[in-house]
């Protein structure tokens, strides 16, 4: 099995990192990397947990392959808050008690910023709709909606 | 293991013909990553084609839209042209897995895993979208209901790859649809699929229609007897009957851990009546 | 046991009953928080588990002589390696038997051999190498065909107990349960109207997003440590050692954050797999279990099939109550049956009641606790009848169920009379509840249903130390699945009189604190919190100690008050109240830390009862279902921190809907599951589903000093039979099998058609 | 004396009796005296019970006091999840 040389930056940083052909980016980021803020969940697409973006695009970390990434741009859960100043989904999602056990929370809120980048104004289906392909098992969604929405609307007045 | 990513079809279709072992193309990835992580394939060699200019883009041409093979979900429903001209079957690529997966999974992906219940094949297939085809052997263009020949089996050769699809210009007063069922509202894998496209004159009166069916059958289905039933009527209530009857009767599904024999052939008529009505609103109908 | 017994609902709180920012929300928001899966060791070793492809089989050999010749495989167990420590615990060498197949193979993905090896590429291959001699046997999976006679019997060890005379014959039911008083027969025959139906439920999983996961390291000496996402890491750290033959005090086991349990994760599964091969590979050793093996080999939830028969007068009043209840619980006794039978009338006043249940055995997993084990599938059944029959007396399904709900002074159905209870508040807020009043569009339906739940203590352990700056380190032993240290630290501070954020809660481990029982049984804000509460109150005797120290005064001569030692009168002299931060900077020079501490048997956590109400859209032409609107009433006692008692509301809920229409596991012919994926077995999704409005009724609970109830399971008791009847309702036929899959509902819909 | 309500399935290890009367004092006792009285309880009474003393149903507390009037259940130890 060969390794291959990755180049990408991750959350603004240069990150080079060899990996195998077959490993995925969730592998690399979690086993290489140590940044274990994407989940497995399923491995398989259907939970979200591994959410990332890449190259501003939200995806499942598990079904892209390290090696794809060369060249990419990578953000995780691990960027959101900027030094200090957590992101006002992170806050909100802490205000509103949106999280109980919180392995699904970092991929959630990855997905969550994504949709707000994209819908800065989104309804209560839009935002449902848009985390649809996040599974939560403890909260029934409702408050995770309720603090989208809050930030949502707090980063429009911002 | 082997990964590569040639910069041409040239040298992306050579790598594939040359593999002793087996070998896959890579675009979105969101089915051949499950396939391996579940141990149902390993690969010696993964082509990975989204560096070939040619399938990264949405290109109008004289005849219709090109679609590279590496086009994501999510860029065919950001393309207002396309969105325009064809919403069935943007919709319908749209509808595949969640907006995780649709920044990375594309229609050819899609086409080419060949499962009978691949959301964006009935609208294609209703669309008469084309494949096209290159391979050590040149270029080919055929209908992509002739890219599937059964469940994870296509007609291409050792070497060949999807290049794109290609959608026709529409004339006017023509719309599609796509609707599926699912037993969730998201994330889940079609039960029935039905893709109507139709084209009516001033009357209202249908001229042209395709109508394909996904999920009922090893494949995905063309079924030209309920286009019969569309054609020449005003997709009237008696032409809906008549459609969601031919639909019906056009089934040949499995009951499996999805649904059963007889709820996928009821559903079918169903479908195909609500996106019929879809279609020909869009179409400029009454 | 004893408690100074506050008048609970009199009291006036500080900090109980508000919401604050959970302690560990930051770490949780930001991906710091470190779950089973995120731990590393120096020359960690990956662990993968071979699996049994075979719903039954008998396992003649074992070859794994070629696979321990692949480079980088340093340790392989199988059998061989787990002798029988159990010394005629049958409970536990059914965990045994279940973490590592012993002779057969008793379902589908039951492990069969294990490998430790350098990476994962190198443990995959070794499984493969691993050759396994099966000589495959007939198996059963569904619960009536395993009572059948002639069906494949799984143990010839199993004679059913509890039946008279005790069968010569081994089959699959484990024991017959019998609960109830009065005579049922004699109540029949005083009923003017009978209903009687049989009911099924598939099995479920409890869905919890994070597999399982562990990280193991045992040396030479017979000293271990283990890392494990679990409920309960006191209860891994006995099980494994028992079953390892390793002593208590040499296995340290840490509890990480864990990623939802809902009783699944309240046993071993890989735990003592990791532990094995980190023994004999002297590395320390990960195992993670694929979603794959999430779902065939840990432990979900019974299947079931249920008779229910209920009398009624025209008056409305139950005559009589019979029930007969046959769940399977995988290829091991110990489905939970007996709590099914407990439960399915608990909520009615009767004065004929019987409920037999009998624990059936299949080749299907092991199953574990899933959220009040056994009550959501016999409440589906029993207040799915209770529905028809307020109908069929032409009442509304509520004023059916306040008529004959059960009340302080009825004897429940499963013997003992009730104290207080909450059920008629919820019933009679349910009945002002706008929910109750709105108006129902077309093809939609509502349904109602009560739920009960019995709660339990458990044995518990806290430490509570008063930092030098008069800040507190509170040391529980209960893993916090949903917030629980923040319920923790709102108690501790309610009692000291100190804010909030100066109490700090963690998880300790094994070592470092007295044994805990699994977070589980709706226990930890019940027991764990009244610990604190009681460990606060002996922080606070000695905090008062010190300050008559600091005064020179004797001790009875000051009193604790809102978080001041103060002397008790003018006699006492005239000092200055003094804080906890004061008297602690001078704890070195008064005698040492201050600490205080509780450990007990907690009991008397006060049975709990919902009610909650649904409508449902019903899509004649296609059986698809939405939940339009969702309402949960629940008693909680004292809400500690209402957002998460909410959180639990909502959970309970939204399983209970994922149950009642989507959820299964689906079974080929050849006993292997369908399904193994979050693809196919399918919980809700975000999209699927509405706001749930929570109601919460604080009715104090006598045996917590706050008035504390448990809040976790209850909530799951309810929806099945609610949703049920909200989509009998909509479709104008009554569903009597789950989950109501849109072909099932298609199907019935047709029936009806066809009949009419 | 105190009278104890055993489930119904019991009944074959008890003489076909539901409600036994025993004297003790707590619940120790009382869970000793059944073991001793009815041999058949004693698979039962290892793999765990609980007991409901006049509606509060107690997991463990062996020093739990009976009164003579007192409403006392045996029931299956009670799990949770």
């Amino acid at each position: 099995m060969s390794n291959i040389h990755v180049r990408t930056k991750i959350n603004g940083d240069v990150v080079e990192y060899v990996c195998e052909a077959d490993e995925t980016l969730l592998d690399v980021l979690r086993n290489r990397l140590g940044l274990t803020g994407a989940k497995e969940g399923c491995g398989t697409g259907d939970c979200g947990a591994c959410s990332v973006t890449i190259d501003g695009r939200l995806t499942c970390s598990c079904l892209v392959l390290g090696a794809e990434a060369d060249g990419s741009e990578i953000g995780t859960i691990e960027g959101m808050a900027k030094g200090e100043e957590l992101h006002p989904l992170q806050r909100k999602f802490l205000e509103h008690a949106a999280l109980q056990c919180g392995i699904c929370t970092p991929g959630i809120l990855v997905a969550a910023k994504a949709l707000l980048e994209h819908n800065p104004k989104p309804t209560e289906t839009e935002v449902r709709f848009g985390l649809a392909g996040n599974l939560c098992r403890c909260t029934g969604y409702d408050k995770i909606v309720r603090a989208v929405m809050d930030a949502a609307q707090e980063m429009r007045r911002a | 293991m082997r990964y590569e990513r040639p910069t041409s079809l040239k040298q992306a279709s050579t790598l594939l013909a040359k593999e002793k072992g087996s070998a896959y193309v890579l675009a979105g990835g969101t089915d051949l990553l499950v396939r391996m992580r579940t141990g149902f394939i390993e690969p010696d060699l993964v082509v990975d084609i989204k560096q070939i200019p040619a399938t990264r883009e949405i290109a109008i041409t004289a005849g219709g839209f090109r679609i590279g093979a590496a086009v994501t979900g999510a860029e065919l429903g950001e393309h207002a042209k396309l969105k325009k001209a064809w919403p069935g079957v943007v919709e319908a690529a749209n509808l595949i897995g969640s907006k995780q997966v649709q920044g990375r999974c594309t229609m050819t992906g899609n086409l080419c895993n060949a499962s009978p219940a691949a959301d964006s094949v009935p609208a294609l297939v209703a669309a008469a979208a084309k494949a096209v085809i290159v391979g050590p052997k040149g270029k080919r263009t055929i209908p992509v209901e002739q890219v599937p020949v059964a469940p994870g089996k296509t007609s291409l050769k050792k070497g060949e790859i999807v290049e794109s699809i290609l959608l026709p210009k529409r004339p006017s007063r023509s719309g599609d649809a796509y609707l599926r069922f699912i037993p969730r509202t998201e994330m889940d894998i079609a039960v029935v699929g039905v893709g109507v496209s139709v084209t009516l004159d001033a009357k209202g009166i249908c001229t042209d229609a395709r109508v394909s069916l996904g999920a009922v059958a090893p494949t995905v289905l063309l079924v030209p007897e309920a286009a019969k039933a569309l054609i020449g009527t005003k997709v009237d209530k008696a032409a809906l009957d008549a459609l969601a009857k031919a639909c019906s009767a056009a089934c040949r599904p499995i009951d499996d851990k999805r649904g059963t024999r007889e709820y996928r052939i009821k559903v079918a008529g169903v479908l195909a009546r609500r996106a019929a009505q879809i279609a020909r609103k869009r179409a400029g109908g009454k | 046991m004893p408690l100074d017994s506050t008048q609970p609902s009199k009291r006036d709180f500080k900090v109980v009953g508000t919401r604050p920012l959970r302690p560990d929300g930051i770490d949780k928001v930001t991906g710091r928080a470190k779950f089973g899966a995120d731990a590393t060791a120096p020359g960690m070793l990956v662990g993968r588990i071979l699996r049994s492809p075979h719903a039954h089989a008998r396992i003649k050999k074992i070859d794994t002589s070629k696979a321990e010749k692949l480079a980088g495989v340093k340790a392989i167990v199988t059998r061989a390696d787990f002798p029988d420590k159990t010394d005629g615990d049958a409970g536990l060498y059914d965990v045994l038997y279940n973490i590592m197949a012993r002779e057969k193979a008793l379902y589908e993905g039951h492990a069969v051999a294990a490998v430790a090896a350098v990476d994962a590429a190198t443990a995959r291959e070794a499984l493969k190498l691993i050759k396994i001699d099966y000589e495959v046997l007939p198996h059963v999976t569904d619960v009536d065909e395993a009572m059948k006679p002639g069906a494949p019997v799984l143990h010839s060890t199993i004679f059913t107990d509890g039946v008279e005379p005790k069968p010569k014959k081994p089959s699959n039911v484990t024991r017959r349960y019998e609960f109830g008083h009065g005579d049922v027969e004699a109540g029949f025959k005083k009923a003017d109207i009978v209903v009687q139906r049989t009911f099924k439920t598939e099995a479920t999983h409890q869905g919890y997003i994070e597999p399982h996961a562990c990280l193991a390291n045992v040396g030479p000496d017979g000293q271990g440590e283990l890392w494990v996402c679990t409920q309960g890491h006191f209860m891994v750290r006995d099980t494994c050692a028992r079953l390892l033959g390793m002593d208590i005090s040499k296995l340290r086991v840490t509890a990480s954050e864990i990623g939802g349990g809902f009783g699944g994760k309240t046993t071993v599964f890989i735990e003592p797999v990791a532990l094995a091969l980190s023994r004999k590979a002297n590395r320390p050793v990960k195992v993670v279990m694929s979603r794959d093996e999430v779902f065939k080999a840990s432990g979900p939830t019974a299947s079931t099939s249920v008779d229910v028969k209920i009398g009624v007068t025209k008056a409305g009043r139950i005559t009589a109550a019979d029930a007969t209840l046959r769940y399977q619980g995988g290829a091991f006794a110990g489905s939970p049956v007996e709590f099914g039978a407990m439960s399915a009338f608990a909520c009615y006043d009767l004065e004929n009641v019987r409920a037999i249940g009998y624990d059936v055995v299949t080749n299907r997993p092991k199953q574990a606790a899933y959220r009040a084990p056994g009550a959501p599938m016999a409440a589906f059944a029993v207040e799915s009848v209770i529905e028809e029959l307020a109908h069929k007396v032409g009442m509304t399904s509520i004023d059916f169920r306040i008529k004959n709900a059960a009340r302080e002074g009825t004897k429940s159905s499963y013997g003992p009379t009730y104290g207080p209870i909450g059920l008629l508040p919820t019933l009679e807020r349910a009945k002002q509840h706008p929910h109750f009043q709105a108006p129902l569009g077309p093809n939609q339906g509502r349904g109602m249903a009560c739920g009960f739940w019995f709660n339990f203590g458990g044995q518990t352990c806290v430490s509570l130390n008063v930092n030098v700056d008069g800040t507190v380190a509170l040391s529980v032993g209960t893993p916090d699945i949903g917030g629980s240290r923040a319920s923790m630290c709102l108690m501790a501070a309610e009692e000291l009189g100190i804010p909030y954020d100066k109490v700090r809660a963690i998880v300790a481990d094994t070592s470092s604190l007295g044994y805990n029982d699994v977070t589980d049984g709706s226990r930890t804000t019940f027991a764990t919190g009244m610990a604190t509460i009681l460990a606060a109150r002996d922080a606070i005797k000695k905090l008062t100690a010190r300050a008559a120290q600091i005064w020179s005064i004797p001790v009875e001569a000051v009193t604790w008050e809102k978080g001041y030692a103060k002397p008790a009168g003018s006699n006492a002299g005239n000092f200055p109240p003094l804080s906890i931060a004061e008297i602690a900077a001078q704890a070195g020079a008064t005698g040492g830390p201050i600490a205080g501490h509780h450990e007990y048997s907690a009991d008397g956590a006060g049975v709990s009862f919902a009610t909650h109400i649904c409508d449902a859209e019903v899509d004649p032409e296609t059986g698809a279902t939405k939940i339009v609107r969702y309402t949960v009433l629940q008693d909680a006692g004292k809400a500690v921190h209402p957002s998460y008692v909410e959180g639990q509301f909502q959970g309970g809920a939204v399983q209970g809907i994922g149950w009642a229409l989507n959820e299964e596991y689906i079974y080929g012919k050849d006993g292997r599951l369908q399904n193994a994926g979050f693809l196919d077995y399918r919980i809700p999704v975000c999209s699927d589903l509405p706001m749930i409005d929570t109601v919460i009724l604080e009715i104090p609970n006598p045996g917590h000093p706050y008035g504390v109830r448990g809040v976790g399971e209850t909530s799951i008791v309810p929806p099945l039979a609610t949703i049920a009847n909200a989509v009998s309702a909509a479709a104008g036929v009554r569903l009597t099998s789950l989950p109501m899959s849109p072909p099932k509902i298609l199907a019935a819909l047709d029936r009806k058609a066809a009949a009419e | 004396m105190v009278k104890v309500v055993v489930w119904g399935s019991l009944k074959p290890h008890t003489g076909g009796k539901a409600e036994l009367e025993i004297e003790a004092g707590n619940v120790r006792e009382l869970l000793n005296k059944l073991g001793e009285t009815y041999p058949g309880l004693k698979p039962q009474l290892a793999r765990g019970v609980s007991v409901a003393i006049d509606g509060v149903i107690f997991r463990d507390g062996w020093h739990e006091p009976l009164g003579k009037d007192s409403e006392v259940f045996l029931l299956p130890r009670m799990v949770g999840g």
